[in-house]
């Protein structure tokens, strides 16, 4: 029998090592994996490059696990926050790295990295600080920039429901990089507000295959970031 | 800058599919005129973006690109960040409204950074836009809060895209760049042509008809 | 106000052009838009460019349209079939094209045209006789060749059902080269067997946003090919 | 063929996902052994496909790559062509088992064409799962209707891909391409080596525990 679903966010990031590359869905707090985070905090592993849009708020999930120092590199589009000075007070002291990516070439970079498809062209960033350095070429009498493929070793996504195959479904807004992100991980990790049975979801409503997970956890009440951060929670607590 | 994002709101035709950046440009869906309907667009995953809920009634996993909550109207999709992108590369979007630091007088767009050394660079989704959607259209005050112009012959900051802006809407005048030119359509009730050269960092061209 | 319901299929195909490239959804008859190839049958438009995973079966639909002498070339992964003729004879006699695509280039390639990705790199066809004349680059170490994007003037493709945005749901494995072909046409036209009212679609289940699909027929109770073949039907009737 | 099968869907371990090709292959999915799950997919769109339905029942929406009626297992999701083709390129399935007209000493399949200059060429979805999926298994009579080998040191006819089997199931052997050489892993009742040998085109080895 397949059943995906393990006991525990501590169980399901064990194997996570020092130095692997980490994709964390989200935009903002909508779909940030907060509680697959903490869990990473707990676990330890440093010197990870994280592959996520932001940076993360206050003192709790993406930005505290920066702040805590596990973080070597990150690859994101858009790093600043309004409450969180964890990663540019990092970053200005050179003591994390930056690989700023517009946002939709973040997101076509991990869908072709689960898509088999190593490279593309894309017209984002010609002509830009951002382009300097790529391979660019023209196609019909456009340029074009050479982009590559990311992959990660992990990835840790935020998602509505879930059922033992690893099918899921989101939340509204949530969703963002979290279905691309569950395809462009050797190993998926997932957590889920809800378990249902196999056949609780329409196989018309699927939005991400079993196929692209590989472990889910069931978080029934997921705090909200802006709630924690509004209350200047801070983590470990 | 009401005025603005209600003159903006009317040169967009029913039916448009239209993304709106942060800050000024949001002003824009306040505006749309009766018996049209436009689809908002917001690049971390919805077509059919509504206005902004009550205080109590935001749902924080429903939220616009500026991470605030807002409503999703009957009719809305959501779709990830791949799908949202691949409608603004593929040329789906028919407007992009803008904020800009600088606009160059052939549509060069710079409003993701000011190149200073201490700066955090973010760009978000903004070469993308750039480069995907059919219109560009820049909304922003005419001068900065210092008073320099923001409408120069050359960026001197960071480019978000080269050649990409098709109309520029500001306090003081509406400005079509084409042809590497830019032409003044539309003067603000009160403003002159030359009092808007004057604080303009580029060569105006007046349209015949203006 | 947006409507994108049209009042027949007649109307809906009545702006496709002599030597229009046009992308006909479907896999075998599952998702072939039938009622709209009739229409473009009708409408007479020829030198046709056609974009479809086959090429029809018996003497209906896709393989009509090719009998019509309407297509001077096909692009499509599998163009046999076990009851048609109609596209073997007229390529053994030299009188269509064919530009053969391995499916999920096919599938990909479309996609590219619809996301603005002028070109990619994949591994299918590499060391084949398909990947002849293709620019071959090596990544990491592995060999890819270089794809460029299709984009077509024209898609016809089925679904389940729609609403006047042109929000679109499909019906199991019809979905198929569905959602990408509306999203790789300037101009895409769709049959629906039902029509929502807006709202009528969860917007956590569309499958094509409104935003590719310009123009909505209501077909309400579309023929089944199989069965048109089975009677050994013709069409025009 | 269908100990042959047998014996394809013995080695396949729970949990895999597993591609079918069109013909002998899909004798597979009638052996899956008792407390074993396996998904199968179909390119067209499927994970998750279950038994052929009775003849009354069938779905001319709901078929396989075969272009067969087919049925959804609970626990099944659909899919649009580019997304499954993420799943085969992006090396998401786990056994992709195919049909054969030759497999040559280090791995090369042809499959698609006998490269006949009348024959109308057919690729289908083939090249994208011999380059994507992770373990690539053949099941083929061993030898033609003519009784010419399948198995050859080079093969004759247009390749789907180079280097891509990793075993051979056929009524004779289970034959292993290691190291751009067959290894022979099992040989069928009643088959001796040397029989094997003589009706294979290509340099043969023997497992030491074989």
């Amino acid at each position: 029998m397949i059943d995906k679903i393990v006991g525990s966010a501590k169980d399901a990031v064990s194997d996570i090592f020092d130095g692997a590359v980490v994709m964390i869905s989200g935009f903002g707090e909508a779909g940030s994996p907060i509680e697959l985070i903490h869990a990473l905090i707990d676990h330890g592993a440093r010197n990870l490059t994280i592959v996520s849009n932001n940076t993360g708020s206050g003192h709790v999930g993406l930005a505290a696990l920066i702040a805590n120092r596990q973080v070597r590199k990150m690859i994101c589009s858009f790093p600043r926050t309004a409450n969180s000075k964890v990663f540019p007070e990092l970053y200005t002291k050179g003591e994390i790295e930056l690989e700023l990516v517009p946002q939709g070439t973040l997101a076509e970079r991990i869908r072709a990295g689960g898509s088999g498809i190593p490279a593309f062209y894309t017209p984002a960033s010609v002509n830009t600080p951002l382009g300097l350095n790529k391979e660019v070429r023209v196609f019909g009498e456009r340029s074009y920039v050479l982009e590559h493929a990311l992959t990660a070793d992990f990835s840790l996504v935020k998602c509505r429901a879930a059922d033992r195959y690893g099918n899921l479904v989101y939340n509204k807004t949530a969703r963002n990089f979290g279905p691309i992100m569950c395809m462009g991980a050797r190993t998926t990790i997932v957590q889920a507000s809800e378990i249902l049975p196999l056949g609780g979801i329409d196989p018309e409503i699927v939005i991400t295959p079993g196929i692209f997970v590989k472990r889910v956890v069931h978080i029934p009440n997921p705090v909200h970031e802006s709630v924690l951060v509004a209350e200047n929670r801070r983590y470990p607590w | 800058m009401s005025e603005v994002a209600l003159q903006v709101a009317l040169d967009i035709p029913n039916g448009s599919y239209v993304n709106l950046g942060i800050g000024i440009p949001e002003l824009v869906a306040d505006y749309v005129p009766q018996g049209r309907e436009v689809i908002y667009h917001t690049e971390n995953g919805l077509l059919g973006m509504g206005p902004v809920p009550s205080a109590d009634a935001g749902d924080p996993e429903l939220i616009n690109a500026g991470k605030k909550c807002i409503t999703a109207l009957p009719g809305a999709c959501f779709f990830h960040h791949a799908d949202s992108f691949s409608m603004i590369r593929g040329g789906h979007i028919d407007y992009c409204v803008l904020g800009a630091l600088q606009v160059s007088a052939d549509g060069d767009l710079a409003n993701w950074s000011t190149g200073e050394p201490n700066a955090i660079p973010a760009v978000g989704g903004a070469m993308d836009l750039v480069a995907g959607a059919k219109n560009i259209v820049v909304i922003s005050q005419h001068s900065t809060k210092n008073g320099e112009p923001k409408i120069v012959e050359t960026c001197t900051y960071p480019l978000t895209g080269k050649k990409v802006v098709n109309r520029i809407y500001t306090n003081l005048a509406v400005i079509d760049v084409k042809d590497n030119r830019l032409w003044v359509s539309k003067l603000a009730p009160g403003v002159s042509f030359e009092y808007l050269q004057a604080n303009t960092g580029a060569i105006l061209q007046m349209e015949s008809d203006c």
